[in-house]
């Protein structure tokens, strides 16, 4: 047997495979296709104090290898998560960890109060990345003094697991890996998604409501993995990795980089088993090259080069 | 009724004309119940360009069989390749998805409205009312004569009435402006088609006072309720096409 | 007959398509395939001041969708490029671009005053963003500093068309190209390669000798549209799109968005007739759209939203 | 030699063993002259995995018929996918590409050597060889008797020695280790195989002092000299296999 689980300080996971936000729904979506409990955890959708409609139809537009989406974390706010969602997903054996959204500083901090307070949520992750808000959003995760205050604040309320996840538009994304870990965070998860644009010739217009929005998918890949490893280098907090997982390869590629885990987004909505088929394919590969543990590939190539 | 994720084995695939085909699809396993109006997620392989899987409606269903009629119309990439499938070929697709067509009341009279490749739940749909013992009327619009696909299925279910653009066929115009709307009245409409004939269909139904749904179409990435990328606007706010849809009550529209 | 024609300055281009450095040669290896006069232009690979060997093997891994290329501009030099290029390459009846590059500021001015001296040459390509270097190259372009002073320099000596070619590897394209139109770039190009990298995981290490790498291709269209449509909303002058066009659709995109010109790339690899038929496929578009001139429809989308 | 794109109509496609395969392919238009040695670009159709075309090897050029074969070994997606071709279908190809064996002179005493999928080349070598009145003996290594393939092609144009690694066939061990290359004096020896075979046999070459090519197979992007991205370390400078190459003279590379 090989073991598959990694931590976060004192918080454990069974393994190393979770579900990114926005892109698992809360689990119960998903229970038609796999046992979610399976899973090392799952991040759920975008959350922010109010509720929220999120931007006009169309929302989506499908590039090569890739998918632009423009939602704008629709959402139904806390309240309606605390009181709806969670008293039923927290019955999943798995560590639900909620995705946190704001267009101002005290948005943020509100919010990792409130779930500071429930029980079964043992992490938030600080979402300063999202490219499809107006305001607060990827603005955070662009600008690395706005990054260092929002997870300066958030720490200073928030006592459980604090991830922060970054943006990938943005020149050197060390820096901003550094801001966070000084200020706190236990744990970086990136990335979110590349801010991209379609057009659509026939009709001349952009095809998305918002004209820009972000890209996901395996197009994203190389750039996902170069992010990951060049911030795995900088830090000794736990990295999670993501950025168009399809396969168990793709997301051996993040951990031998340097990921201690991964989050499989886009790939659900093709395989909505993808997340569990990874997870199995992680173990197969494990056995195969005579490894015991996952922390043994993790980095690897930092290793030996 | 829980969603599915399965192969199935192409049996058939028709060319009914330059845009159209049927594919038939047979599952090894038995099937689910599958409701009027539902639809299904199939991964087409063989491009970078169709990275999603295509949403299709369910055509018609044959239990006794396990097997699945979709209709298809050519319009990019993604359907090009499902229409040269051939005998044997394997397609993986999740099913059944979404909600679907309301059960009308007994003495009801219904009305089935389509056009283009919007006509394709309405088959099974017919099927299912037939089976419940209510025969609908059928009004489909097609742009002219050539165009005209799968009328004697329809025959089958119900009085078949047709308009066509050009005239070439059955009445000149658009569905909304054929005669039997302004002869017969109708308690109940089903639409499917084109955005601008759903929303003429509406505003018909609305003005009469009829009880209309309508299946959209929407973009969809996801097909389960996990991407919200699939949203209408609706007096109960966004909902998302792939599971509080595709079939909506008009008056739950801001149409 | 529609229009394609379109000018930098007082340089006119027959049409809007060229070729991107790096991926057409000098042009020859492309004859058996097409008649590179037909081109709008052409765009050599990037020349230095000193012969450069490039990186070590393996230099190249295929992505979902792209390619990540690690070449680091390997080229015979100035010297080389005038004695034995020039000559034969100056017979096509098209405009043809060098594409300039060196390690300091005074590698850059040193190239350019040479290639003023050229008389076939209407223009250069400043390269900015080659992510393959270990000097220069793309850190002149992810610093608004040293991108003012490459240009400032270049252009003080420079007296033909000077095209500034930016690098996607930036928080802000905008803001570098706003710098470079201050100091008297002619033209604007991008976007160059994003930095991506691949893992073998069988081999368990980096694909590429220089672990990272360029990534070009159809993957990275959407961030290439949505750069140049940023950029050329920044800026008065021409802007020349590229990023994964592989098709006619493809470049229609980008002149859409707002760019005047578009350079094929990648796409040359795959089909090396690439650039003629995305010419010939912007024509057909024009005619069947009803337009006359193919400014028409530059940066169509943002006149209707 | 005028570089082409053309498509080219699969004629046959026959698997020799669970790795291998033999892709004939036909041309509607007459051949160019294609050189020993000399590869083509394949693009394959059908995944975002085989963006860049795949360069193989002329396995054997039959003028007559307007007709090339290909033998490709199963490595990845790009040939499992040419693995699965049809008769009838259709593949776009760039050809021909690269340098060519040396002419050997008309005494010289020719041996060819390799193995795996690097046996392709050596069919199409041997026959022109004979043609130009040299018959090579043959030298080829297989992991097992089992994996042996295209023996009796090889037959047809000279001595084939074998080598097996475990001995189940031929001689036991590597090329380098059979006898014949201790009992015959050769003058030339052209090499086709995985690295470490190649650079065994340059080792004996160049001991030995026997003129020594042997045929690269890095990897390539565009394989017309236009990306630079297949370059091998030479005594003058990096040098692109596509067009200097694959054929390289082992005393030309740094190995
Ligand atoms: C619930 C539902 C049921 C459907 N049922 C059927 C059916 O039974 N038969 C049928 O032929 N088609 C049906 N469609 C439409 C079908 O999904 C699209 O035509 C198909 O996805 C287009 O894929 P493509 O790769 O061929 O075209 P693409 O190259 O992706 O696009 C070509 C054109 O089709 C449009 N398009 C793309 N995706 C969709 C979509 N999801 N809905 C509408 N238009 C789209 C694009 O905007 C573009 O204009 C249904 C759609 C939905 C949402
Ligand atoms: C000049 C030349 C001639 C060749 N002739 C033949 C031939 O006649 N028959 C034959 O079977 N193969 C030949 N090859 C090798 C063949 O090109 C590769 O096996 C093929 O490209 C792999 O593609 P894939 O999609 O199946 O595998 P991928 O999934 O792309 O890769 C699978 C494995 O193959 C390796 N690989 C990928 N591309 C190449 C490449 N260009 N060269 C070597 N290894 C590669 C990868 O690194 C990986 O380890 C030749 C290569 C060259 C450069
Ligand atoms: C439709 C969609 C919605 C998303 N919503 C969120 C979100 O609410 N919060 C967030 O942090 N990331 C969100 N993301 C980003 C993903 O979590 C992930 O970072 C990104 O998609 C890259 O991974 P992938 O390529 O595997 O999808 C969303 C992505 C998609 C495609
Ligand atoms: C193999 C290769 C070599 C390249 N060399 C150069 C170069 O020398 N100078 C340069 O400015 N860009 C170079 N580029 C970048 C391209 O010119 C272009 O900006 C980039 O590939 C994006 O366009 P594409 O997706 O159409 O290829 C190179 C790209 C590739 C793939
Ligand atoms: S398509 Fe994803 S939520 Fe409807
Ligand atoms: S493969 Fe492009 S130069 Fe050789």
């Amino acid at each position: 047997m090989v073991n598959l689980g990694f931590s976060i300080g004192d918080l454990h996971f069974k393994n190393p495979v979770m579900t990114a936000s926005g892109t698992f729904g809360y689990g119960p979506e998903f229970d038609d296709f796999l046992d979610v409990s399976r899973l090392g955890g799952i991040v759920v959708k975008g959350t922010t104090m109010e509720p929220r409609e999120g931007n006009l139809y169309p929302r989506m537009a499908e590039t090569p290898s890739g998918m632009l989406n423009a939602v704008g974390l629709q959402n139904k706010g806390i309240d309606y998560f605390e009181t709806n969602l969670y008293p039923c997903i927290s019955e999943y054996d798995t560590n639900i960890i909620v995705n946190i959204n704001g267009s101002y500083v005290a948005d943020y901090v509100q919010l990792a109060e409130r779930i500071n307070s429930l029980e079964k949520i043992p992490a938030i992750e600080l979402n300063i990345s999202c490219p499809n808000v107006k305001m607060g959003g990827m603005a955070f995760g662009t600008n690395l003094d706005s990054a260092r205050e929002v997870t300066k604040a958030v720490r200073s309320v928030y006592s459980k697991k604090l991830i922060v996840k970054l943006s990938p538009n943005v020149t050197n994304i060390a820096d901003f890996a550094r801001v966070v870990e000084e200020e706190g965070a236990d744990s970086i998860s990136l990335i979110n998604t590349l801010l991209g644009m379609s057009v659509d010739v026939v009709k001349m217009r952009p095809a998305l409501s918002t004209i820009t929005g972000g890209l996901s998918g395996p197009a994203i890949k190389p750039v996902a993995l170069r992010m990951v490893w060049q911030v795995a280098k900088a830090v000794r907090i736990p990295v999670i990795g993501m950025g168009g997982i399809m396969t168990t390869s793709d997301a051996l590629e993040f951990l031998l980089a340097g990921a201690s885990a991964v989050q499989i987004g886009t790939a659900s909505f093709i395989d909505p088993q993808a997340s569990v088929k990874i997870l199995e394919g992680i173990e197969k590969y494990l056995i195969e090259k005579g490894f015991s543990d996952i922390k043994d590939i993790v980095g690897f190539i930092n290793r030996t080069c | 009724m829980a969603k599915r994720i399965e192969d199935f084995e192409v049996i058939d695939n028709k060319r009914i004309n330059n845009d159209f085909f049927i594919l038939d699809l047979f599952s090894v396993n038995k099937l689910p119940d599958i409701k009027p109006g539902q639809f299904l997620q199939v991964k087409v392989d063989g491009s970078p360009e169709t990275f999603l899987r295509r949403p299709i409606s369910m055509h018609d269903v044959d239990y006794d069989n396990n097997a699945i009629k979709l209709l298809i119309q050519i319009a990019g990439k993604g359907t090009e390749t499902l229409s040269k499938l051939q005998n044997g070929d394997i397609l993986n697709i999740i099913y059944p998805l979404g909600n679907s067509f309301s059960i009308p009341g007994v003495k009801e009279k219904v009305l089935l409205v389509g056009g283009g490749c919007g006509i394709a739940p309405l088959l099974y749909l017919g099927k299912w009312l037939k089976s419940i013992g209510i025969a609908p009327d059928i009004l489909l619009g097609f742009r002219n004569s050539e165009r005209i696909i799968e009328y004697d299925e329809y025959l089958k279910i119900g009085k078949v009435f047709l308009t066509t653009e050009d005239g070439s066929r059955g009445e000149k115009g658009f569905v909304t402006a054929h005669s039997i709307l302004s002869t017969l009245k109708y308690d109940r409409i089903y639409c499917c088609g084109p955005d601008s004939m759903m929303k003429a269909v509406a505003m018909y139904s609305r003005k009469n006072n009829i009880v209309c749904e309508v299946s959209l179409e929407n973009l969809m990435a996801c097909g389960i309720g996990a991407c919200l990328c699939c949203i209408v606007e609706t007096v109960k706010g966004n909902l998302c096409t792939c599971i509080d849809g595709p079939v909506f009550n008009i008056n739950d529209l801001k149409w």
